[in-house]
């Protein structure tokens, strides 16, 4: 397995995979015309044609026979074309010596905050694939990338996560708050926003901050939670340095994780080592997992291998080799697929 | 005719009977200033006001009794502390792409009506009664048309609605949640002029009607039931319901400019008869208080001039006036 | 004496040539519906307005030159587009430990007047014509209170004061830091309807106005002066100024509601001699077109009654009733 | 030199340093009484005495030769008891495609998002003694003393930097905006809020987000800028984990450095080891500077020492032991000094 850019060729393969993926993935429309143009524009940026501000990363993962199971994206720099939207979750404490009285109220604010920064986005798995080593791949190798190649980014990357909603789609946060000011449906609004409709956010959405008093006790409860299925991908995040900064998605609450470039685990767990092969297999008890990637921009591929290193050269499998469509002596960036030090948790 | 009259000290134990029974939720403070200001019969009304002058003007029946009362602050100076409403405002969101228009009611924090003359508390004891409530109010415009105070607005915030628990759906909802204590200790406070807390605990940002639980919208601007014979006479008078709601009760405030009360009432000549529901007005002298009434509308009686006295047209409609008011 | 009729197609030419002698600020999209709309002269003015309902109201002199007119949009409706203005508000704060009081004025975006009656563009081409100016305010008057339109207030925005280059002090302190644009392009895209991006650029919370430049400051709700007669015609009238700012220049918007007019001017019986001064107001008939005017204050001619015409009291002071109108 | 709790006796000590203290430094009044007390309310602190939000843990830097020479201090929780203000610096996007523009703004948001933070503060060093070890022990101590005892602490550490002043205490932050909401001089305001009533800040803070464009160009490149006498300081919190998090103060818009205690270096650094003495001095080339403490609040001792560690035991001189009060075999809390692996920036 391994990830690469998207190239023209993948249509067929991803408009095959759109139709597996549910209502979560909005930014995979299953529309041939749209994604047809999506890829086009992708193809533009990993040749580095874009405009800073409209870079969109994609990449697919396909298997050894070159079947085409996933994709994962990521965004240059998001509100620099257009506005991008987020609450952000504050707080506002009053306090009376007359009534001797402190209190605290949660309040949601407009914010743009997030402008300027990196966005992983469209990560897409074939169910038929999950469990394994995939998803970890998929995830990962583009923060490999983005280790690889800071300058093309901006100087923190963030991810919004999916809200908490129920079996037919409904966001409690949505029914108590973006019902009042959409004046539509959840899935309305979240299909304007994947095919790239969101002028009406900024008209629509609240321009004083809400108190969060003002909402149900369900919608309440949804501030910053992720829906079931994406928590492994919060907690993977969180190992690779990501943490929430109290920024949530204006529709469904979930939470934007972010992280400063300079505290991605793999900005600092990357290094440049040499490929070579040992002897025979290199399943030795010193043997970890790392994830490689070889080659520049548009002709990168990216693949996780049992590898060991020492004195900055990568000892790998021909597998591997033949993954990354390296001869041994190339030089690649490398890390360990793993966060080795997870940061400890304080109480 | 019944007359009514500005208070003076040898009414106040009667007066001080009365506040029992006013509604519960009239901001007493008025009245309270007023109280400790009864003076003598002929206490000038046209003194330069200052911050908490507040007089009282009253009405009796027949057998002495008060029947009615009203107060009213004319303080409206430079260095008065900040007087808190809610302000309702609109902001419409509109998506041109998707033709969506929302207007969005808002209910902001202001001191904007700081310096308005305030007319309140009143107390109405038989609320039926139609002519005691336009009597009531039509001397409180009279005061107001010829006392040498600033030419303020005026305003009267009322008492909001309540449920079928006597409780305030307004509080309920706004206030409740932002002081952190019971309505009635906040009352007290307020009514003991520790208002500080408002400042202090009042939401920063305006907050969304469509989001205040549904109770609580349909009590905005909406008068006690009681009050609503009062609502009407200010109403006939050129009061008109503003965007300011009590911070409280959520209830209306009616305003006035000064412009207004006098362009609804006009000053006739007191050399020609006065027509019929006409307004009276007499000074206080040496040694009557202020007076004012409305003159009969089926009474034949001659008129009588007085140089003293000062006529204003009908403020309220009469069947004889109507004619001349239609628009 | 000069009589305000409501413009009929007759006259688009020439109105069409005055639009270049408008002050450059003066919204115009009134005038551009109300110029699509010139009808017959009959066209009946008490038809239910819609949206973009809008009428001119003209003045000629002896040689049939059109010295002065007004547009005036009606289409107070539902489905009306969000209307911009700038909300001045206070807020005091106050520290009672530090007895700091400071009243501080703010600036906020509201949608409130969505659904004001619009006055204007006016056209006065000779400021210093107190009389037709007057005349022209008593006409756009006498056609709110006899025609069949939702009875909502009427709003008049002036435009603001400029600085010795023509330039808007408010522009340089507000629209120009938020727009993103030249004051002529947005007036432009403004002129043109294209709205959208009030909404999209103008700032999301109040301004506090001690941070504006200076003289921006010294510039709120202040009209050009050009336009002080007209204003103060308004304000005779019973429009007065509110909170309320144009959103590109700062000028004021005077505002009158229906029930302030009318009590301003008074209906009198066409049986009895009206007032000099009186505004008389003729409907339009088959072949006439909406008419107005002010009855001559000097003139002794036997007055004679017509059942058409409607007689309003004086709406200026004058010499003869000012004994009637003192306060 | 060692940095242990501040007792009553230390009084005398203080006052002398405070009338060294110059106006930078308002949470040090020179008011015998006020000192006092504040003296009187650490010591309960230390005990374990404190409500949680009142805590002021406060140190003080000793020589060998016991002479007070420095003070630092620690609030377990801001914002609990009284309401903590600060701005928060936040964008605001507004576009058009109308105008065919996209237009930010900075605004300063009126901000409590501080509040349950545990705030150093307090820091001062008798002027004779900078430039030394001196300054790094005062500062750090405390850091290592939270890593001691996370459960005294918020979950985040926050420190308030001095912001841009010239040589008269004018702020220009402060002239283009406080002025005009606080009817007050600069050094007046500064001076209520280092006496403790802060109730007048709540009372005529702007309630509304302000816009930059409003503040003059000096006011504006102040935001989030440090005096140049607090530049050393700044870098120290940094590369100890603290970062700004886009909140400034409210009077010199000084930055405000924040760190999860989580991400505290000295957190994750911190190991309990046992004391140890060599033969001769530990002064050999695998001796590095370490930050020691022994001891548990209130009878807490902390200094640095050239020492190194092996297999959980640090080898210390005996100097190092006189200073911690320690015999041979003691466990302590140790870290190296200094932060070994600095971020790497990513421009």
């Amino acid at each position: 397995m391994r990830v690469r850019p998207v190239r023209a060729t993948d249509l067929d393969d991803l408009i095959r995979l759109s139709a597996k993926a549910g209502k979560g993935l909005t930014s995979l429309p299953s529309d041939r015309t749209r994604l047809a143009a999506r890829i086009d524009h992708a193809e533009r940026t990993f040749k580095g044609h874009n405009v800073y501000g409209e870079g969109d990363f994609l990449f697919v993962l396909e298997t050894d026979d070159s079947q085409v199971i996933g994709m994962c994206g990521l965004m240059d720099a998001v509100g620099i074309q257009a506005p991008w939207y987020n609450y952000r979750v504050s707080l506002s404490v009053a306090s009376s010596d007359t009534l001797g009285v402190i209190k605290h109220q949660d309040i949601l604010m407009r914010s743009n905050d997030l402008t300027g920064k990196s966005e992983l986005c469209s990560l897409f798995l074939d169910p038929g694939f999950r469990g394994g080593q995939a998803g970890r791949l998929l995830s990962k190798s583009r923060l490999l990338f983005v280790a690889h190649h800071p300058e093309r980014f901006g100087d923190s990357l963030v991810a919004e996560l999916r809200g908490v909603s129920d079996d037919s789609g409904r966001s409690p946060f949505w029914e108590s708050l973006g019902r009042h000011f959409f004046d539509m449906t959840f899935s309305d609004a979240d299909w304007l926003t994947g095919i790239g409709n969101k002028r009406f956010i900024a008209e629509l959405m609240p321009r004083y901050p809400i108190y969060t008093t003002y909402l149900s006790d369900e919608a309440r409860a949804a501030i910053a939670q992720v829906h079931p299925d994406t928590q492994g991908a919060r907690r993977l995040l969180e190992q690779e340095g990501f943490h929430y900064n109290h920024h949530i998605d204006i529709f469904d609450a979930g939470p934007a994780l972010e992280c400063p470039l300079d505290r991605l685990r793999l900005v600092n767990d990357r290094v440049s080592v040499t490929l070579a092969t040992l002897e025979g297999s290199v399943k030795s008890t010193l043997a970890e997992p790392f994830l490689v990637l070889a080659g520049e921009l548009d002709h990168c591929r990216m693949t996780t291998a049992l590898a060991y290193m020492k004195d900055e050269i990568l000892f790998v499998d021909d597998d591997t080799l033949r993954r990354l469509e390296c001869l041994t002596g190339t030089t690649v960036s490398a890390a360990p697929l793993a966060a080795t030090r997870q940061h400890r948790s304080v109480s | 005719m019944p007359v009514v009259r500005t208070a003076t000290f040898d009414d106040r134990p009667r007066l001080d009977a009365l506040r029992s029974r006013l509604h519960p939720w009239w901001p007493q403070d008025t009245l309270d200033d007023a109280l400790c200001q009864l003076a003598d019969p002929c206490a000038d009304a046209r003194e330069t006001p200052k911050s908490g002058h507040a007089v009282i003007l009253m009405i009796e029946n027949t057998h002495g009794d008060i029947v009615a009362f009203a107060a009213l602050a004319l303080g409206a100076v430079e260095g008065t502390p900040p007087f808190f409403s809610f302000h309702r405002d609109r902001i419409t969101s509109h998506s041109h792409a998707l033709d969506v228009h929302r207007p969005l009611e808002t209910l902001g924090i202001t001191n904007a009506l700081t310096h308005h003359i305030r007319l309140g508390p009143i107390g109405l004891f038989d609320t039926a009664d139609v002519e005691t409530t336009q009597l009531l109010a039509a001397g409180c415009l009279g005061y107001l048309l010829t006392a040498n105070h600033a030419r303020a607005p005026v305003l009267c915030e009322l008492p909001g609605t309540s449920d079928a628990h006597g409780e305030s759906p307004f509080w309920h909802g706004v206030g409740g949640r932002f002081f952190g204590v019971s309505h009635a200790r906040a009352e007290a406070l307020w009514q003991a002029r520790q208002r500080d807390f408002l400042a202090d605990m009042l939401p920063l940002y305006p907050l969304y009607v469509p989001l205040l639980p549904e109770t609580t919208q349909a009590a905005l601007g909406v008068e006690h039931e009681t009050l609503t014979p009062w609502r009407h006479a200010l109403e006939a008078l050129g009061f008109v319901e503003s965007e300011y709601l009590d911070i409280f009760h959520g209830g209306p405030t009616l305003i006035a400019t000064a412009d207004h009360l006098s362009a609804r009432t006009r000053r006739t000549q007191a050399t020609t008869s006065p027509p019929p529901g006409s307004l009276w007005v007499r000074p206080p002298s040496a040694t009557t208080p202020f007076e004012a009434g409305l003159l009969d509308t089926d009474q034949d009686t001659a008129f009588e001039p007085d140089a003293l006295i000062q006529y204003f047209e009908a403020p309220y409609p009469t069947s004889a006036s109507s004619a001349g008011d239609c628009r």
